[in-house]
């Protein structure tokens, strides 16, 4: 029945929506559900490992992608459920003036990104830097990169900080932090993809039935209407307008390798 | 007269370094959010569960330390070498490793079968107590042990001449005179298991109202951001954790002074 | 019936000792420093291990733990708890073993009482001076009722009045209580008061184990002589009184003039250091003064050892070294020997009226 | 005897819960990953990286330690107590937020003006170092303090009678006589400094070939879900971390088996 | 000059000590068990505050750190070094004062010889037995040459042969270096053999300082004639040398007689427990036999204490317990008493020939 308690696992950048969410979700249907967040690589170990939980919210499409081919969650559950953008995000009042993509590679700025080993926006932000530098605008915005950060909201606490000047992130940190970090946002022609947050039954429920009404109520207008006031994008279309242009939505990429060992 | 003065503004360095941190949480400090979140149903929540969870594994830990301590300190045996240094194992492997090595342990073949006995640790409260103890129980050892290498042998001897069996002897001298160090040890274990986050949250998950304790809490607001809401956790977990060991320490040196 | 047997033990400095303790017996275990007379008590009380056998009325005692042995012990390092005052020393052994209150209570107030340790009574042993420490020890150690005690130097830091009734008393108490009990101490003439028998030990080896008189005037070794600083024993072969309250003994060619007190004289320890040697003829009267010659100068640290040679009763005297460079001697040289009557001991036929 | 048995019993108990978690790594445990993975140069680096730090690390934590350790045992002033509770503050924060109140610090006033004075502790090496300094010293401190505490004042005194100052009785009698315990901290301190992973990830960022310990490296794989990567790592972590202290203190017992 | 001087000096036990150490001097300091003279040795070392001044050749010293006062001290509880093998412990001082290694080598293997321990060069301090240590700590606390040594019971854990020799060993060496020195003992003839002054300490309060012989003839105070334990101490009003080589002694109304040595005799003092008292008439002479009244009855703990006059002569004799009981004495009764000549002590008018 859908009494049975719930487990699910969010990766903690979808922390602020999901929490509003869960407790919508208990308040509507008196369900009992708990909620591990978490780095959600970290989080994939703790499901592998713990061959429990039984619905699975991930910022990012790749690790989906992944948890599918190890049989983690049930593949034709997988559901888009907000979408985002990457931007480069500055402290607030852009105290360096940071235009675009080419003022990161500017003497004398400080850059943090995300890893792109272990976290999306690391990786999309490395496709951008790849894709649209020359090779010396590439060295210099490396020599600028001070530090990677193991997680999406250690990226925002460096800027919160000041730790560094700029970073690689996502569209909703301006919302997020109104007074603290700005944004700027990226031409049309260099982001590359945009990432959908998706949702998917874990294999090892034993309650398909209430994780199937969770995913249900995370696709209502309900929540949407949560996430985007959390300033995320509730459809791509909303993504792509402020983008600026069409583009693909998540998938695999490989621009990393050359990234790991310097 | 020098060198005394020398090793005392040592401690003071030490201390200023760990208080100019404490007071660095100041400048983002927020007096109402701090009420505000103090008062709060899952903060209070937090707090009863990392007290209580702490409270419960320190002593767990310190009794299966003490007897420990006592066989590493004064028995010698095959393997004593061995386990002394495997004690080390919880420092050297970090707490979200360690939490992961726990959860691989519960898919190995023994693992599985505890589990299906109904011992489930895993995101349950349980597993807070089991990360906890982990990570504390070997340094409890340790700490104990120092402490009883440094008490002579030779007041068990007395002790025994004068009628008493091995488990009194411990019981009435050992542990008497080894109290400030097992003193020493249940507050850093204590302190330790009371800030344990890396294990908790591997083991136990990061659930509110169910698992949070905390350290875990500090990590959500950290993980959201939120630097004025970690700065008053922190500054809460600070309050409570040291508030509670000053009060320990003034309570026992009374004791302690006089032997 | 032997209470305390040890056989063939061997440890550290011990080679191979065999030693009977009998029932009730209070025997004292004398010997230089490093004998290994603490060793031995350790090995009885079961604190160390050891090659050979300890036996305690007959049975087997190497595989019994030292609290199952029933053996109180007063450590030569004394080491009170530091954790607990006074009074709870004492008791601590009659806490362990389960007495009532009451027993405890009495017990512990009676020994601080006997011991002049009351006022110390909620004291921790840190503040104690030494010899108040001692007490305690000494307290602690009788006090839970064992059948055999093992007692190390217990007076080594008492002041000389409380070691002497201490002494006493504790003889008196260890009678009355029937226990067995071995006392280890430096000083012969302590262990002469109290002990049944003495054990005199000597780099290991028990040299020799006797009543305390014959220990005095037999000494069975070279060692144990010079360990009792009496190398000079005159058995006397006649005795014979004078009309003037003097009694006159000969011994070999030698006729020693002592003061009579009722009793005849079996044998006559003199100390070397109180004969006295002058190479000019000394004033006085002629009272034990004879001539002699030198037969053997020994030089030692700080004084000189002279064996002399009277009628052909030899005799050992000690001179400082200032006297003995004073006085130009050499071996076959004639000198003057005053021997002093002061710390002359004697065996007599019958024993003194109350002791 | 029984008591002895027990208490062996329990050591050995602890022994085996470790011993577990170890062995279970080898469930996932993968042959040829092991080795591909030790010789890899990042594999290496991380390694070497690890080594120096933690070494250096505790060197400095235990240079500072010995001192205040004697100050806050021997010594009577005011703030002792205080002091003495302080110290327990890299246990009671978790080393994440422990990192997070070291980078709100460098963005307080004081902190800005260090940074711009040309400190770069954050996102450095030299981060690394500041992580493990701070979150060891304040244990290393009462570790030897507790040692210390064991050991009478008497044999100072007899130094001091013998014409030793202060500071050279120190030398030649306190730490000699506490050299057990220092080791004993050094120990704790270098594994904890070897295991240290949430205060230098937050400082010092987790920069392959630049600021990647062993720890973060292990992090690295968990988090991206590489089960057998992870396994094989906290291998390498446990073989090389316990492997060292392991001979450290069989280097270090016929030294102090002595005394 | 004075060296040491102690004035108003409060702490514990010590009520308002006055105390001078006069250059080169060796004092002893003697008192029972919680007198306060570990106390007096802790102040003058400087290990402990305390109310009132310390000076050393008048310079005020209470604020100048141990390590400067150039005392060498060695501790009741000796303290060796655990981590230092014998010969390190030794040679401590030595080396903290950076003597040149030659130096200390030298003194090192001269001390160790002197003590006898030079076989135990390489062992650690826990493997040696009590007297062992004892002497190691003597050999650590001479070592450095100070100027000025405090021994506490510097032979309490020695065997009587080695606690003997090494006593006149250190007094001559001290002489020798011109050391000023304070032992702490409780043997009070131990301390007339080396001591040029004697302290007698009592609850906190010096009760007597003076000449060795002056202590024991002229005690000046009950307690110390207690302490002493001569409490019969008799003026001599005239001599009468028989020609039988005694000497008869008259003091008061009553005559004693003495072996004749060739000198005048002073003063007599004489061992409670050497006067017997009968209460029949013991056979045998009548040599120092009286008649005498019992004027007074002490039972102490083992013993009693029993006052007689002898022709208006009061004398405090000794008797034990049992020897009581059997006797039913009273006061006002009419005993035999009888003075034993063993351990009589006396003055003379000249000395020993060599001494
Ligand atoms: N652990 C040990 N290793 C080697 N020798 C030892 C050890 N313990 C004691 N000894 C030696 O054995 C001898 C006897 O020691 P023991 O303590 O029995 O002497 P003792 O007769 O009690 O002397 P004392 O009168 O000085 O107390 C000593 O020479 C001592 O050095
Ligand atoms: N810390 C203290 N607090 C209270 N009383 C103390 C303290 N230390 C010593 N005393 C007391 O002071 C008195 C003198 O002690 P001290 O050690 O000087 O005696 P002592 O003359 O050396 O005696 P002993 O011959 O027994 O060694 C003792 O009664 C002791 O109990
Ligand atoms: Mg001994
Ligand atoms: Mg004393």
């Amino acid at each position: 029945t859908s009494k049975e308690p719930l487990l699910i696992f969010c990766g903690a950048a979808f922390k602020r929506p999901m929490e509003e969410i869960v407790t919508l979700y208990r308040q509507k249907t008196g369900a009992e559900v708990n909620v591990n967040y978490g780095g959600v690589g970290t989080l994939f170990s703790q499901i592998l490992l713990s061959r429990q939980g039984d619905v699975f919210v991930v910022p990012s499409p790749d690790i989906m992608e992944r948890a599918k081919t190890k049989g983690v969650i049930v593949s034709d559950s997988i559901k888009d459920i907000a979408y985002v953008a990457p931007c480069i995000n500055v402290q607030n009042g852009n105290p360096k003036n940071i235009q675009g993509l080419k003022d990161l590679a500017k003497p004398g700025i400080r850059v943090g990104l995300a890893n792109p080993e272990i976290v999306y926006i690391g990786a999309i932000a490395v496709e951008i830097i790849e894709k649209n530098l020359s090779p010396e605008e590439k060295k210099a915005i490396r020599n600028n990169i001070v530090t990677y950060v193991e997680d999406f909201n250690k990226l925002a606490t460096l800027v919160v900080l000041k730790q560094v000047d700029a970073i690689i992130g996502f569209h909703f940190l301006g919302g997020w932090y109104p007074d603290k970090v700005d944004t700027v946002k990226l031409k049309p022609n260099k982001v590359a993809r945009i990432g959908a947050g998706q949702t998917a039954v874990i294999s090892y429920t034993g309650n398909r039935k209430g994780a199937d009404e969770f995913i249900r109520f995370l696709l209502s207008e309900e929540a949407k209407a949560i996430f985007r006031k959390n300033h995320y994008f509730g459809s791509p279309d909303d993504a792509f307008r402020w983008v600026g242009a069409k583009k693909p939505i998540g998938g695999e990429f490989t621009a990393i390798e050359g990234w790991l060992k310097k | 007269m020098t060198f005394k003065k020398l090793s005392i503004s040592m401690s003071f360095a030490v201390f200023v370094m760990y208080g100019v941190l404490i007071l660095s949480l100041f400048y983002f400090y927020n007096g109402s959010l701090f009420f505000d979140t103090l008062i709060s149903e899952r903060t209070l929540f937090s707090i009863r569960l990392s007290l209580f969870t702490a409270t419960v594994a320190t002593l767990v830990s310190v009794f299966c330390a003490v007897p420990s301590a006592y066989a590493l300190s004064r028995f010698r045996f095959p393997g004593r070498q061995l386990i002394d240094t495997i004690l080390e194992l919880p420092m050297i492997v970090s707490p979200v490793a360690l939490g992961a090595v726990v959860l691989i342990f519960f898919n190995t073949p023994p693992g599985v079968f505890l589990q299906e006995r109904g011992v489930h640790f895993v995101f349950t409260i349980y597993g807070i107590f089991l990360a906890q103890f982990i990570t504390t129980v070997g340094i409890a050892i340790r700490l104990i042990k120092a402490a009883m290498d440094e008490i002579p042998v030779r007041y068990e001897e007395v002790a025994r001449t004068l009628g008493a069996s091995p488990l009194k002897a411990f019981f009435t001298v050992t542990i008497p005179l080894s109290k400030k160090g097992i003193i020493a040890a249940s507050i850093l274990t204590w302190a330790k298991a009371l800030g344990e986050f890396g294990a908790t949250v591997t083991i136990a998950g990061s659930m509110a109202m169910k698992t949070e304790t905390i350290p875990i809490a500090i990590f959500m607001r950290l993980a959201s951001a939120d630097i004025e809401g970690t700065a008053v956790l922190v500054l809460i977990l600070i309050t409570i954790g040291l508030g509670t060991l000053y009060g320990v320490r003034l309570l026992t040196r009374k004791t302690t002074s006089l032997t | 019936m032997p209470l305390i047997e040890l056989k063939n033990i061997q440890k550290h400095v011990l080679k191979d000792i065999n030693l009977i303790v009998r029932d009730k017996e209070l025997l004292a275990l004398v010997g230089p420093n490093g004998a290994g007379k603490t060793t031995i008590l350790n090995i009885i009380a079961g604190l160390t291990d050891y090659k050979g056998e300890v036996l305690f009325d007959g049975n087997k005692m190497d595989h019994t733990p030292p609290h199952k042995r029933g053996v109180g012990y007063l450590f030569q390092d004394l080491a009170l708890f530091p954790h607990l005052d006074v009074a709870s020393n004492i008791a601590y052994g009659l806490r362990i073993q389960h007495y009532p209150e009451a027993t405890i209570e009495g017990r512990v107030k009676e020994l601080m009482d006997a011991l002049h340790i009351t006022r110390l009574e909620k004291r921790y042993p840190q503040s104690l001076s030494g010899g108040e420490k001692q007490r305690v020890a000494i307290a602690r150690a009788i006090a839970p009722f064992q059948k055999i005690l093992l007692l190390d130097e217990p007076t080594a830091s008492l002041d000389i009045q409380t070691s002497k009734y201490l002494r006493m008393e504790l003889c008196a108490l260890l009678k009355k209580l029937e226990i067995t009990a071995i006392f280890v101490m430096h000083d012969l003439l302590g262990a002469e008061e109290i002990a049944d028998r003495i054990a005199i030990l000597h780099k290991g080896t028990i040299e020799q184990i006797s009543r305390p008189g014959d220990i005095f005037f037999n000494p069975r070794t070279r060692m144990v002589s010079e360990f009792i600083g009496m190398p000079n024993i005159l058995d006397c072969n006649d005795c014979r009184v004078l009309s003037s309250g003097l009694i006159e003994v000969v011994s070999g060619n030698m006729t020693i003039v002592l003061p009579y007190e009722g009793s005849t004289i079996k044998k006559i320890a003199i100390p070397p250091h109180d004969i006295y040697i002058s190479d000019t003829k000394p004033p006085g009267p002629a009272l034990n003064r004879y001539r002699a010659t030198v037969t053997e100068i020994v030089p030692l640290r700080s004084v000189v050892r002279i064996k002399v040679d009277i009628n052909g009763n030899s005799l050992l005297t000690e001179l400082s070294m200032e006297a003995f460079d004073e006085m130009d001697l050499d071996i076959g040289r004639e000198v003057f020997v005053i021997i002093k009557l002061r710390r002359l001991r004697y065996v007599e036929e019958f024993d003194d009226y109350h002791k």
